[in-house]
C-alpha cells in the first residue's frame, strides 16, 4: 500500500510522544558526592532522631543542617580512630563549616516552608523517603511541581482554593 | 525592451488588444514551459550579490537577535509605558503583507477573475514568507523566549494550560492556522507545475521536483481532485485570513488603553491589510517582473487590474480610519483628546504626516490608468502605501502607549540598532526567500495559464473581434 | 482559615502623605527590587513597586505639591489578567491579583493592558551591588530579565503571618500583618486589612466620605482606596 | 495489469481527436477503467468523454471540520475546567474566546483535512515506477489503455484513424 507512509506517520507521532512521556517521567536519583562520606543509616539505626540532627521544621521554613559542633559533641569520643571523624574533626579545628552538598534543593522562585507541612500531619518520611535505610542520601522523589500539586489539589474543597492557588508556593 | 517596459497597449488595434489579453494564444504549450522555466535558470553575478547582500543582513539581524536574548530586553528601545515598540508593529505589519496573497488568489479564484492567473503563485508565496517574517516577532518580543512552549496547549505536570481568554493566544492560533493554510494552498497549486519542471530539468533540480511532485502524472482523476481541493481551499481560507487580522487587532482593541479600545479595529486593521498587502503584491510584481524577464507573462492588464484593486482598497481604508478618527475627535475624552493633539501637532506630527500622505497620496496617482500601468510609476505609488502602512502600525503601537490615563507615567519611546536590525532582518529575510524561490519554483503558474488559454475564442461583433470566454472551470 | 476567604486592601491616605518615599524604599528591601541605575531611569526603566506620583497645583507663586502614592491596584476586574496567556497573573480566592514570577514568560501584554502603569519590567539582567546583595528577602522570589513584576502587597508577609497564627490555633488580628510599605510609613498614611472584616480599621476608612478609587470609572474595582479630603500638602 | 494484456500509450495534439478515440475505444469494448487520460490541462468533467468520478473528498473535509471543532472546543472550554485554577471568583470560560479558538481550529482541521484528504484521494506519494509520458507537459494528450491481445489491431486502427502522433509501449518511469 501507497498509503503505508501516512499510517508510517502516525506511528511515528505516537511513538514520539509516548517516548517523550516517558523520557520525562524517567529520572536519574543519584546521589551526590558529600565532601565526608556520612551514612543516615548508621546514625538512624543507633537509634538517633530526626530532630535531634535536623532541629526547627516544627517552627521554622527550614530543617537544618547541624553545626560541626553538633556532630563533635559525640565524636569526641565516639568512632573517634575513623578517618572520616577525623575529617571531621579537623573541620571543627579550623572552625569551618562542612561544605554539604544539599539533596533537597528547592528552585528561588519556590517558597517552601517545613512548618506548615509538618503541622499538616506529614512526616520526614512522606517526601525524603526511608533516610535511615540509605547509606549515601538520595532523592526518592522528584520533587517538582505536579509532584508538590498532587497533594495540594486532592485536599478537601475549603482547603483547596488556598493549597493549589499559585501564591501558596511561590511569591 | 524599450517597447516592453513601457507596456504601452499597441495603437488602436483592438486585435492586438485582445491578443494581449487571450493569454499567449500563439504560443505551444513547450514553449510556455520554457518561458517560465528558463527565467530560473538565468542567474547572472547580480543575483547572486543580491543574495549574499540579503543574507549578509540576515546574519546582522540574527546577531541583533541574540544579543537581544542574552542581555534582556532593555537593548531594544522599549519602556515603561511604552511595552511594545518596533517589534509589534512590523509584527501587524507583516500580517498585514501576508493577507494580499489569498485575496487575489482565493477571492479571484472563486469569483473566476481570469486576469488573476499568472500572479497567484506570487501572491501565495508572498502570504508564506509573509508570515514567517510574522511569526518570528512573537518570539523576538517575549522577554523569556526559552519559555515560550508554555503558550503550547499540551498536558505537563505543572498542571497549567494556557490561558485561551488571552488574545495573543488567539493570535499564535490564527496565524499558525494561517500559515498552514497557506502554505499548503500553495503547495496544491504548484504540484502540477512541479511535475512540469521534473519533466524538463536535470540534475538535482529533477530530484527535487520528483519528490515534492509526489508522483503527479496529470490524469483526469487527479485533475478533478486537485480541483476539488482547489475550492475548497478557497472557500476555507477566506475566513481564515478575515480573523486573522480581526484578531491582530484584538491584541490591542481588548485592553481599555485609549484609542486602542475601538470597536472598528478589527475591520479597519483588515482593510488596512489588504490595502498594503496589495500594493505589496503590485510592488514585488513589478521588481520580479524586471528581474525574470517575465514581461510576457505579467503585463499592462495585470497591473492594471491590481492597480484598480489597491485603489479601492486604499479608498476603503480612508473611510474606515476616518470613521474611527471622528468618533474619538468628537467624543473629546481628556486622554484621547491628548492622543490626538499629540499625533496631529505632538512629537508623532512628522510621522502622522508621513502616514497619512503616503497613503493618501498612492490613491490619487492610482486613479489614473497611466501610473497603474507604467511600472515605475506604480512602484512608486505602491511603495508608498507600504512606508504609509508601515508607519501607521507604528502610530498604532506606539504613538497611543506614550500617552494613557496616568500623566506621570508619560513616555517616549525611540528604537536602538537591535529593533532596526531585527525589523530589517525580516525584510531582507522576506526577500532572500522570496528570491530563492524564484529561482528554484515556477514562478508563474504554468498549468493556470494553459488552463485559462482553453477558454477564449474570438468572436466578431460587428466591427470587433473580441474575446470570449467559455465556462470550462 | 476563615470561613470568609478575606480581601485585603490597602487605604492610602492622601491628606496624610508627605511624600517622604519611606514606602518606596521599605518596598525596594523587602521584595528584592533591583535597582537600575541613572540611565536605566532616564529611559523609562525604573523598578520601583510604588511610585510617588506628584502633581504641581495652582499656579507660582500660589503653588501646592500633591503626592499621590501609586502601586498596583490589585484591581477585581483586572485588565491585565485575561490577556496573560500563560496565567502568570491572575485573580487569587484572596482579591490578590498575583504575577508569578517564574512563570511569567514577557510578553508584557499586562503592562500594556494595565490603566495605571503600576506594571515594572525586568529591562536587563538585575544586578544587586556589593553590599545590597547581602540583604536579598529568601521568602521573595529574585526575578531574573524579560519578566513583570509589581506590587503584591507582601503576600510573603501575609502568608508568614497566617501561618504563625495557624500554629497556634488562631486566626489573624487586624493590624498584625503589615506589609513593608504600611510598616515603615512615618505620617501612617496607609493602613493595610481585610474589607470583608466589618469591625477591620480599613473597613471603617473604607467608608469615609473622603474615599475614592483611582480612575474608578473604568470599573475596574480596585483594592488600594484613597482618601482625600481638605486642603493639605501645602 | 495482468500478464496477458497489452498496454498502449497513444498521445494526442488536439483534445477533440482525443474524446473521438475514447470514444471509438468504448465501441470497442474497453471500459472507462481501463483508460487513464493524462492532460497537462485541467479540461473540463466530461470534455474527454469520460464519466464524472466520485469523490469522498467533501466527506474527509467534514469528518475534519467536526474533528477540529471538538478539538477546539475541548481546548478552550473543557481543559480550564479539568485544571482548575481558581482565578478568584471569576468564570474559568468565556464565550467569546472560546468561540474564536474553537472557531480557528475548525477551521485549521478543514485545511489539514483538504490537504490529507486530497493526497489520501489521489493516493500520494506514490513514486514507483508507472506508465507516463514526458510529453504529457509539454501539451500532449496521452492515453493510456490496457486490453487483451486480441483487439490490438482494432485499438491501433482507432488509434491511428484519430490522429494519433505516437502509439507504443508505455514507458515506465519512477515518477
Amino acid at each position: 500500500m501507497k498509503r503505508f507512509w501516512l499510517i508510517g506517520l502516525f506511528i511515528l507521532v505516537v511513538v514520539g510522544v509516548i517516548a517523550g512521556v516517558i523520557l520525562t517521567r524517567v529520572q536519574v536519583y543519584a546521589a551526590p558526592e558529600q565532601p565526608i562520606a556520612y551514612s543516615h543509616q548508621v546514625h538512624v539505626e543507633a537509634g538517633i532522631q530526626c530532630l535531634f540532627c535536623h532541629p526547627s521544621p516544627l517552627k521554622s521554613p527550614l530543617a537544618g543542617i547541624p553545626s560541626v559542633q553538633k556532630c563533635m559533641g559525640c565524636h569526641n569520643v565516639i568512632d573517634t580512630d575513623n578517618p572520616e571523624i577525623q575529617q571531621v574533626a579537623s573541620y571543627y579545628e579550623s572552625g569551618e563549616p562542612i561544605p554539604w552538598i544539599r539533596v533537597n534543593l528547592q528552585p528561588d522562585f519556590v517558597y517552601f516552608n517545613h512548618q506548615p507541612h509538618l503541622g499538616a500531619g506529614l512526616n520526614c518520611e512522606t517526601c525524603h523517603g526511608d533516610v535511615g535505610q540509605m547509606d549515601v542520601t538520595r532523592q526518592t522523589v522528584k520533587m517538582d511541581m505536579g509532584w508538590c500539586l498532587d497533594c495540594h489539589i486532592n485536599q478537601s474543597d475549603e482547603k483547596v482554593g488556598r493549597l493549589a492557588d499559585c501564591l501558596a508556593c511561590h511569591k | 525592451m524599450s517597447e516592453s517596459e513601457v507596456l504601452a497597449y499597441p495603437e488602436d488595434s483592438s486585435a492586438a488588444e485582445f491578443e494581449d489579453r487571450l493569454l499567449l494564444a500563439e504560443r505551444t504549450s513547450s514553449e510556455i514551459n520554457q518561458a517560465v522555466l528558463q527565467p530560473m535558470f538565468r542567474t547572472s553575478w547580480k543575483f547572486w550579490a543580491l543574495v549574499i547582500f540579503l543574507s549578509l543582513l540576515v546574519l546582522w539581524g540574527l546577531f541583533a537577535w541574540g544579543y537581544l536574548i542574552y542581555w534582556g530586553m532593555g537593548t531594544a528601545g522599549i519602556n515603561r509605558p511604552v511595552y511594545w515598540g518596533f517589534f509589534i508593529a512590523t509584527f501587524v505589519f507583516w500580517v498585514g503583507i501576508s493577507h494580499a496573497g489569498t485575496m487575489i488568489s482565493a477571492v479571484l479564484r472563486l469569483l473566476k477573475a481570469d486576469w488573476r492567473r499568472p500572479i497567484t503563485r506570487g501572491a501565495e508565496a508572498m502570504t508564506a514568507f509573509a508570515l514567517m517574517m510574522a511569526g518570528l516577532f512573537p518570539f523576538i518580543h517575549l522577554g523569556r523566549v526559552w519559555k515560550f512552549y508554555w503558550m503550547l496547549p499540551y498536558p505537563n505536570n505543572r498542571l497549567m494550560w494556557p490561558n485561551f481568554q488571552s488574545p495573543l493566544m488567539w493570535d499564535m492560533v490564527a496565524i499558525f492556522t494561517y500559515f498552514i493554510g497557506s502554505t499548503l494552498y500553495l503547495y496544491l497549486a504548484l504540484i502540477p507545475d512541479l511535475a512540469m519542471a521534473r519533466d524538463h530539468t536535470g540534475k538535482w533540480r529533477q530530484k527535487l521536483y520528483r519528490v515534492l511532485s509526489l508522483g503527479w502524472r496529470g490524469t483526469e482523476a487527479e485533475w478533478h481532485k486537485l480541483h476539488r481541493a482547489l475550492s475548497i481551499f478557497s472557500v476555507a481560507i477566506i475566513p481564515i485570513f478575515l480573523s486573522v487580522h480581526s484578531i491582530v487587532s484584538w491584541d490591542f482593541a481588548v485592553t481599555i488603553q485609549p484609542r486602542w479600545h475601538s470597536t472598528i479595529f478589527a475591520p479597519y486593521f483588515v482593510v488596512g491589510a489588504i490595502y498594503s498587502g496589495l500594493a505589496a503584491l503590485a510592488c514585488i510584481l513589478v521588481i520580479v517582473r524586471k528581474g525574470m524577464q517575465l514581461q510576457e507573462f505579467l503585463r499592462s492588464e495585470h497591473f492594471d487590474a491590481l492597480g484598480k484593486l489597491v485603489l479601492v482598497a486604499g479608498m476603503a481604508w480612508v473611510y474606515f480610519w476616518f470613521a474611527g478618527f471622528i468618533v474619538e475627535w468628537y467624543g473629546n475624552e481628556p486622554v484621547t483628546r491628548e492622543l490626538i493633539h499629540e499625533e496631529v501637532a505632538g512629537s508623532l506630527a512628522p510621522l502622522f504626516y508621513l502616514q497619512m500622505s503616503a497613503n493618501l497620496i498612492p490613491i490619487v496617482m492610482l486613479i489614473f490608468k497611466k501610473v497603474r500601468t507604467t511600472p515605475w510609476l506604480l512602484l512608486v505609488a505602491t511603495l508608498l502605501v507600504n512606508v504609509g502602512m508601515f508607519t501607521e502600525r507604528v502610530l498604532i503601537v506606539v504613538g497611543n502607549l506614550q500617552r494613557n490615563f496616568m500623566p506621570f507615567n508619560w513616555g517616549e519611546y525611540s528604537p536602538t540598532w537591535v529593533e532596526v536590525s531585527i525589523v530589517v532582518m525580516t525584510f531582507a529575510g522576506f526577500a532572500l526567500l522570496y528570491t530563492i524561490f524564484s529561482r528554484i519554483f515556477p514562478y508563474v503558474p504554468v498549468w493556470e495559464i494553459k488552463e485559462g488559454r482553453l477558454r477564449y475564442t474570438v468572436r466578431r461583433i460587428g466591427r470587433l473581434l473580441v474575446p470570449t470566454a467559455a465556462e470550462i472551470e | 482559615m476563615a470561613e470568609i476567604e478575606p480581601r485585603w486592601v490597602l487605604i492610602v491616605d492622601l491628606d496624610r502623605c508627605t511624600g517622604c518615599q519611606a514606602c518606596v524604599v521599605a518596598c525596594q528591601a523587602e521584595n528584592n527590587v533591583p535597582t537600575v541605575g541613572e540611565h536605566e531611569t532616564i529611559e523609562g526603566r525604573w523598578l520601583h513597586w510604588i511610585h510617588i506620583e506628584r502633581y504641581w497645583e495652582g499656579e507660582y507663586p500660589n503653588i501646592k505639591a500633591r503626592f499621590m502614592p501609586v502601586m498596583c491596584q490589585q484591581c477585581t476586574a483586572a485588565p491585565c489578567e485575561p490577556v496573560c496567556p500563560v496565567f502568570a497573573t491572575y485573580h487569587t480566592p484572596e482579591g490578590l491579583n498575583a504575577q508569578i514570577y517564574n512563570r511569567c514568560i514577557g510578553t508584557r501584554f499586562c503592562g500594556s493592558a494595565c490603566p495605571y502603569k503600576t506594571r515594572t519590567y525586568n529591562w536587563l539582567r538585575p544586578e544587586f551591588p556589593e553590599p545590597l546583595h547581602e540583604q536579598l528577602n529568601p521568602d521573595v522570589t529574585v526575578r531574573s530579565r524579560g519578566l513583570i513584576e509589581k506590587c503584591t502587597f507582601c503576600v510573603q508577609r501575609i502568608r508568614r503571618i497566617e501561618i504563625e497564627a495557624h500554629a497556634q490555633g488562631r486566626e489573624p488580628v487586624d493590624g498584625e500583618i503589615q506589609p513593608a510599605c504600611v510598616q515603615t510609613c512615618p505620617p501612617d498614611a496607609l493602613v493595610f486589612g481585610d474589607l470583608n472584616d466589618p469591625s477591620s480599621r480599613v473597613s471603617q476608612l473604607a467608608t469615609s466620605h473622603r474615599s475614592f478609587k483611582l480612575l474608578g470609572e473604568l470599573g475596574t474595582d480596585p483594592g488600594v482606596i484613597y482618601l482625600k479630603g481638605g486642603e493639605t500638602n501645602v | 495489469m495482468s500478464e496477458n494484456e497489452i498496454s498502449l500509450v497513444a498521445l494526442f495534439e488536439k483534445s477533440t481527436d482525443t474524446a473521438k478515440a475514447i470514444d471509438d475505444l468504448h465501441t470497442l469494448g474497453i471500459p472507462d477503467d481501463r483508460m487513464v487520460v493524462m492532460t497537462d490541462v485541467p479540461y473540463p468533467e466530461q470534455a474527454l468523454g469520460r464519466t464524472r468520478e466520485w469523490s469522498s473528498l467533501p466527506y474527509i473535509v467534514l469528518a475534519g471540520a467536526i474533528v477540529g471543532l471538538l478539538i477546539g472546543l475541548f481546548l478552550s472550554a473543557i481543559t480550564p475546567h479539568l485544571y482548575r485554577l481558581d482565578v478568584g471568583g471569576h468564570p474559568p470560560v468565556g464565550f467569546p474566546p472560546a468561540a474564536v479558538i474553537t472557531f480557528v481550529f475548525t477551521m485549521m482541521a478543514i485545511i489539514v483535512s483538504t490537504f490529507l484528504g486530497v493526497l489520501w484521494e489521489m493516493d500520494f506519494p506514490s513514486f514507483g515506477p508507472a506508465p507516463y509520458h514526458k510529453a504529457v507537459t509539454d501539451g500532449q494528450l496521452a492515453i493510456l489503455i490496457e486490453f487483451s491481445p486480441d483487439l490490438d489491431d482494432k485499438v491501433n486502427q482507432v488509434l491511428k484513424a484519430n490522429q494519433a502522433d505516437y502509439i507504443g509501449e508505455p514507458e515506465m518511469i519512477s515518477l
